[in-house]
């Protein structure tokens, strides 16, 4: 099965790279352990279970050339964003990253680290965790933030999780315009938790379904969960939502997974959402075919104790000089067990770093100009592209993404387009195969990393396509 | 003294003085600096980014233009780069030295793994681009899950879960779908009291009521107790293999028969699967499901706390009900992704969607480099050279520290050590923080909980014999200070960055984000 | 004390012991390793690489098979890895803070500018590869060269050169194939006594006689002077522009109005380019020839001691001497690289090749990188932070160091301090030892050698205010130490990996290499 | 002039992502310096040389994104070695750099430092040109060995000026098998210091003029200089010739452009040579177009103090500890100013790390391996290139490198097969092109990244060429 000949050859103890033991050592440790082999250390493995011999199936080990040549070889069947006008979003986005970040969280010293457990040795992570914390909860407009989730889409699920502990309810209602993905994850937990979900396929309006949301809350609702900007790039004021839920003792829970987006928009968290929640890849991670990505978490001082996840706080060493120490950990796991708030573990901590630090690069100043400059050029695209024969522009307040109405199933608009070499955007077809009503739509998405004639070239093809 | 002609000397004086070292100016010790938070340092209009000029364009921001301050410095490049090495020099990592933190597996990150992650055809793609565009990155994933197959004997695997609790929590979903399935709405979940906390935590959180399986003083599941709390309740028995007290639970295949013939799902935690790749397959014992993180047995970087990947492997009973997407191989090579697009009537069990979108891949791409690198025949020489250097850590210490189960055979990758015999009033913590100045990241510390002030020592397959040879001269060291009851133990670190750090103080009154307000109020 | 169940405190007794800490078994201080020689933890039978297996072949190999054992330690990657990063955080770096060194403009490196030098189309194309297939290469190296040109006013470029020192070299074979050209065998360079070593070095490598020139009391150069040694002997006149005083050559038009007249040229030594550029043309001054150390002025890394590269650029006098090879842009567009195979009659004077290749290409990528992404405007601005920070720091130190050329009018990138007023037996060594502890490089001490004691200071525009506010406190705080002839001052550092090294002893029994004849003797 | 539009803009003094000065700090600064303006740091400048603006020619300054797009399109123009058949060699050669060896000459610790002056600070670097110098030595089969040159070729002209202060004699005997760029170099300095010079083109013999050489030397001889393998890739034993040197009070000095050889052949310090000096590109540095390079100096231990360049030696500090610094400086410009040695001052410092860290790796077991899989590797392909009509090979001994004879001029076959994607190798015609009666010469080399299947490509392109 594998593509190229791997030149892999038979088993020769000391000439594996990464193996530092020769057999001179190995036969030197068995004695000093009392043992005349290797198999007497597996002794209490049932001898059925005992290989003979290396597993059938996979190959022999491979020199590094040989890997890199075959995986380099992997990579180069993948059209890369890079290579063709680009335009794909739906919670995922292309943002220049650069390059020193990626040279920063490839130091040994925070690459190859655990769990900052050890606080006298960890005090790198642990800064960086609490200007992380300090960062988010900014961006989010929200007074804590925790050191991380695996994703948008799990710490989303995890909000509506800790909305239930806070209110003890158990109805949950979710916006049209909350990412499809998000809402899967959510209804698969909900079979086993036995939240209730509400939930429909968005429509192709230029409002958002907030006041739908607003008419469904009751007194069981335990929060109601808005994405903002929402999947087809609408923006809706928060505040109705808001008062709303509050009125009724449910909690709002935003989304946001374009952050770059509070850039240039008001925070959710000042327009009075509880728990706001993101997917941070837009800053500093990168694209990565999905993951890993990195769940952000924030909220209202007065939930922290329900939250998920670690959380970084400031202390005193022994000396009287500042520090910072995982904290508030009997909400964890690994403390609580069965009583955790979550049964999180390993977070994605590389990526919080990574974006940290991209935030730092950019700073207020820096975020809002890209912010800007993501907008300005999503507007000249999106007029570019409204003026394309058989083309309907949704949205009409939207940040750096918009949904298009095609004359014909834009899924297919999408994969003939992708023959032609341009990467034309997210079909509403991929997204909710079970709505056919709204098969026409293209989500759209611009950023600093698309170039006027990433646009012609999209307007071309489509005029083509479409003709 | 020597003196060149421009009134420079060349050889010093003989010193004798170490600690007449003067307090600097600055706070800074030579090379260990000082540093401060980036919201003591930058400033919101400082950047270390520029961009092209932003068109100008009518806003179409829905009115809700962002006009506060948002309060986020920034630092030019050189400001930035300097901060985070800075930071980073505070840190302990394996790339500086033994990293022997037990039930974490800290072993090499080898730095091809990383270049091939970077490559841009895996980097630079979208999770939703046509599938046409993505073939060599789902034939990554599609590879890595055949191996893994192949590696654990088993007959599917779920490649989305994101980390290890991930992948506990997809193989317990499993569990549970496969049980309504079947209509049989069982509440239980059993969990050996050494268990990691992720395994209750995660059995609470699908909603399953969890119960303690006791252990046998040579640390094993207690085989006798098992089988007798067993009955139509039980859900799944959660089992390590091996478990964390480093030993091989011989009676694994007997434990599932009797699980299985309870009508249960036998779910292993294979975090410790690096003791037993290549040698051992867990489906050859009955397991049902079983995580792997790849981020410990394969090596992918653990970062700083994250990101990990969590495939789960599947027997065929669980199998149907495992996640979307997942991959599937075609007559024709190619290799589709399998997702509610597609998916037909193909997998109607699946349990559904548990992340965004198609799991770790950048995981998977390191993974996959990882296992051609070593090959059949190098994982299974990982194996043994771990489970080699843990016995070697065990056999080497035990006459100074207490092991409490050295008597049960020989231990799997990692050798625990107890808190017996220190004298009055030294701890754990005592070695450990002492071993932070040895050099040494120290051991996983009180757990797992069935032991008191527990010492869990896995030193891994990349540790060579000179290394654990320093190890070894360091902890014995220690633990004859801890005996000998030598007070300046108790102040280590003496060398790191800070000195022991107050937990209490963080806890009690939490500051977990940076506020000017925080600062007036020290300052004042 | 707070204790977990485990038996695990929370909270540290307070301590104030600092000095109590004990010697550690390994000799390692926390994050600060000790780290022995290769040849001292690898072995001839380890490797940290694997290959493809050789097929057998008849051995060509003229009968000279090496069969005896070379020597050369292996390490495994994880080890190597390792070896070298202890070994790297024993230095410091830009990337750690303040690296003053004068003369040596250590500015901030940009990671973009690695990230490009290492795309494959640089870093994997071969110097002899047909011209058709390295079009994108040859654009770089003639963008760089037009834009080098127009920042200095000059004629034109050779981009061989591949270091200052190595530029010096290609100036003064410019000057002499000139010479030799019309006749003139002149034999005499003159150079200032505050010159960096390597312009005499290089006058007399080409076979120069090396005249000193001497100075004015307030650092510049002797006009007079020079006017009066000015003679039919007299090749050339090397200059440093501004000099290695830190100050600009007011006269420098008028010094090069004379050289020409006296049918000599003019090199200027361009390694303080940074305080000029994108503000003074040095062709609008009258040089013929000038160095540019892209690893000074256009910011590629150092690399502790290189590579560099030092195009020279030139007058239309000196320009048809340079060497081969070089680029030239067609009309159709192409660019030709134009060597001995090529060059046909189109400069017939070249002095020939100075290297074997076309120079350092890794470091055009990143000097042209970095000119674009500074701009015109950027370089401008560039200059004038160079200069505005080297006088802050030299009018906010004047009243604690002794500043020789203080009154000689503003200094230009560098700020240069003497050792005068130090309390009897304090040096300027002490006080770079000092700032070691302080967490800072220590400037570039003892040079220029016109000065007892120099100090030279040179911040560099990538350093902010608050890094030189912090240098200058702790710069103050020594300075005052040794007025007040603080005796701990001469044993800094305290703090860093080693206390003050023996230079005497090195250079008496040179130990070069190691072997294990000598560390049989230590052993004795 | 430039590909693709930079965007850069006009002048905002506060956006330079490299300048942390703001307006605010320079006001202040000036403030406390007591000038008024920038324009007054500048009195001195002659005002007529004080430019007014931004220079003209060279654009605004541009977005990292916007650079990174300009030379990546650059980077496309180039045919890169890894995407075609690959044969060059003839003094630089392609091998496999370990991915471990890049990310660690990155870490700004090596990558950021200046040269060792201040070694309390510096032991990172000290200890590894320490460790490197060890291993040049005994690489190359010598006493002693410097902490780098420029490239072998300015080394090879540094060992014949040395000898010339050794033997205080100034004629050079350059072997026709010597790299013709390093004959033309040292014929280049040669004219200003008067040395003379003997040489000519080679001619292609199976032998190399070992014989021709020893026959030349005489009393006026300061040293013989040889390369090995030589530029056609033959290989003799320097036994003789070094003994027929050192009979005539003269130096060998061996040249060694593919380290990787001495893996598998003698040293040549072993051989009897006085000074060897080579080109260390091939391990750990990569081709990157010509440079930076690694010149390799090594020499017997009784002319250590003519040596040109920095050496690191072994001291102790003032608590007792082992350390290294630099020494036997006063050989040096710093120091000895126009008595130096040589002015050479900045080296090739990180690529020396690069070759220490990548001979670390390989260590004696890995490098024999590699040397073995190289000759045989091209032992395979000069079989099966001889084997095309047309084709003659010229040598019987070599390592990883042989001589071809075509039947056409080679310049014109190698720019033909470039137009096909195989990059042949190096024709003699590109080096001698003032001897054209070895136009039909082509140089191969093969390495371990060369496959089966590029040997295959360049016979079949070879076989339709000259047909
Ligand atoms: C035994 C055990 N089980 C489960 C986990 C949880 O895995 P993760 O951290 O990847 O979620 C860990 C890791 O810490 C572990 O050691
Ligand atoms: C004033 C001056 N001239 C010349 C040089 C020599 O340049 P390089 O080290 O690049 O050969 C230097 C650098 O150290 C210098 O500072």
């Amino acid at each position: 099965m594998p593509l190229f000949d791997l030149k892999g050859r038979g088993l020769e103890r000391n000439d594996m790279r990464y193996l530092p033991l020769t057999d001179t050592d190995r036969q030197a440790m068995l004695a000093t352990i009392g043992a005349a082999s290797i198999d007497d250390l597996f002794v209490d493995v049932p001898a059925e279970a005992r290989l003979a011999g290396p597993i059938a199936g996979l190959p022999a080990h491979a020199s590094e050339l040989a890997v890199e040549r075959h995986m380099t070889a992997l990579a180069r069947q993948n059209l890369s964003a890079g290579e063709a006008p680009f335009f794909l979003g739906a919670g995922a986005y292309r943002h220049h990253v650069p390059a020193s970040v990626d040279h920063l969280i490839q130091r040994g010293e925070f690459l190859t680290a655990y769990t900052p457990y050890q606080p006298e040795i960890a005090q790198g992570t642990l800064q960086v965790l609490f200007e992380f914390q300090t960062q988010v909860a900014r961006l989010l407009g929200c007074d804590v933030a925790n050191a991380s989730m695996y994703d948008g889409s799990t710490a989303c699920w995890e909000a509506i999780g800790m909305a239930r502990r806070i209110t003890k309810r158990g109805k949950a209602l979710l916006s049209s315009g909350l990412h499809p993905h998000y809402v899967s994850v959510a209804q698969t937990m909900a079979k086993f938790t036995g939240d209730a979900l509400v939930h429909d396929a968005p429509t192709l309006d230029a409002a958002t379904d907030i006041d739908v949301l607003i008419a469904a809350i009751d007194k069981d609702t335990s929060c109601v969960v808005v994405q903002y900007p929402d999947i087809l790039g609408r923006i809706a004021d928060l505040t109705p939502l808001a008062d709303a839920a509050h009125a009724a003792g449910a909690l709002l829970v935003a989304v946001v997974t374009e952050p770059v987006a509070l850039g240039a928009i008001k925070a959710p968290g000042a327009m009075g959402a509880d728990i706001v929640v993101g997917e941070g890849q837009s800053i500093g991670v990168g694209l990565q075919f999905g993951g890993p990505y990195l769940g952000l978490f924030a909220c209202k001082q007065k939930y922290v104790r329900q939250m998920p996840g670690r959380l970084c706080g400031e202390t005193v060493d022994a000396a009287g000089k500042r520090g910072f120490v995982l904290t508030l950990s009997t909400r964890e796991q690994h403390i609580r067990r069965e009583k955790a708030t979550s049964n999180i573990c390993t977070n994605s901590g590389l990526c919080a770093l990574a974006f940290s630090i991209h935030m730092t690069l950019l700073g207020e100043k820096g975020l809002r100009e890209l912010a800007a400059l993501n907008h300005a050029l999503a507007c000249e695209a999106a007029d570019r592209l409204a003026r394309v024969p058989g083309v309907t522009l949704v949205n009409d307040s939207f940040f750096n993404e918009f949904t298009l109405v095609l004359n014909k199933d834009a899924r297919e608009a999408v994969r003939n387009l992708a023959d032609r070499g341009v990467l034309a955007g997210v079909s509403l077809g991929r997204l909710y195969p079970k709505a056919p009503e709204i098969a026409g739509g293209l989500i759209v998405a611009v950023t600093e990393t698309t170039t006027v004639e990433d646009i012609e070239a999209l307007a071309t093809a489509l005029e083509e396509e479409l003709a | 003294m020597t003196m060149l002609k421009e009134g420079r000397p060349t050889a010093p004086e003989a010193v004798e003085d170490a600690h007449m070292a003067p307090a600097t100016a600055t706070g800074n010790r030579a090379l260990m600096l000082e540093e401060k938070l980036i919201f003591e340092i930058g400033s919101t209009d400082t950047t270390g980014v520029d961009f092209a000029e932003t068109p100008r364009v009518a806003s179409r921001l829905g009115a809700l233009a962002r006009t506060d301050a948002i309060g986020l410095p920034g630092l030019s490049e050189q400001e930035t780069v300097r901060h985070y090495t800075r930071l980073s020099r505070q840190n302990y990592a394996i790339d500086l030295g033994l990293f022997p933190l037990g039930s974490c597996t800290m072993k090499h990150n080898p730095r091809l793994n990383e270049k091939m992650a970077r490559l841009p055809g895996f980097a630079d793609i979208h999770p939703l681009q046509p599938q046409s565009t993505v073939q060599g990155a789902l034939a990554v994933i599609n590879q890595l899950a055949f191996w893994l197959i192949d590696l654990t004997g088993m007959h599917g695997v779920a490649m989305a879960p994101k980390a290890g609790a991930h992948g506990e929590l997809c193989g317990l979903l499993c569990i549970r779908a496969a049980l309504e399935a079947r209509g049989d709405a069982r509440q239980v979940v059993l969990v050996p009291e050494s268990a990691h906390g992720t395994n209750p935590a995660t059995a609470a959180f699908c909603g399953y009521k969890v119960e303690d399986i006791p252990a046998t003083p040579e640390g094993r599941v207690d085989l006798e107790a098992l089988k007798a709390r067993l009955g139509p309740d039980v859900a799944a028995v959660m089992i390590t293999n091996p478990n964390t007290c480093g030993l091989f639970e011989r009676d694994m295949k007997v434990i599932s028969d009797a699980v299985h013939a309870a009508g249960a799902f036998v779910y292993c935690d294979g975090a410790n699967f690096n003791a037993i790749v290549g040698r051992v397959r867990p489906g050859d014992l009955g397991v049902d499901a079983m995580h792997i993180n790849l981020h410990k047995t394969f090596s992918t970087p653990h970062g700083g706390g994250g990101p990990g990947s969590g495939p789960v492997v599947l027997s065929e009973a669980l199998a149907p009900f495992g996640p979307l997407p997942y991959t599937a191989r075609m007559a024709d090579g190619t290799i589709h992704l399998i997702e509610e697009d597609n998916v037909g009537e193909e997998m109607p069990q699946s349990f559904g969607r548990m992340c965004a979108f198609h799991g770790q891949m950048g995981m998977f791409t390191r993974a996959l480099t990882y296992i051609l690198s070593h090959g059949a025949d190098g994982l299974r020489q990982v194996a043994e050279d771990a489970v080699l250097n843990a016995n070697y850590v065990l056999r080497s210490l035990e006459d100074v520290l207490d092991a409490p189960f050295g008597a049960s055979g020989p231990c799997m990758h990692e050798a625990l050590f107890s808190d017996k015999g220190l004298a009055e009033g030294f701890t754990t913590l005592d070695i450990a923080k002492g071993l932070i100045d040895e050099g040494f990241h120290p051991m996983t510390m009180y757990f797992p909980l069935v032991v008191h002030g527990a010492m869990l020592v896995e030193p891994t397959e990349t540790e060579s014999k000179a290394a654990l040879d320093q190890f070894i001269l360091a902890l014995r060291s220690l633990a004859e200070r801890a005996k000998a009851g030598d007070e300046a133990l108790k102040g280590a670190p003496y060398h790191a960055p800070r000195r022991r750090l107050d937990e209490t103080l963080a806890a009690r009154k939490p500051v977990l984000t940076w506020s000017e307000q925080a600062l007036a109020q020290a300052a004042e």
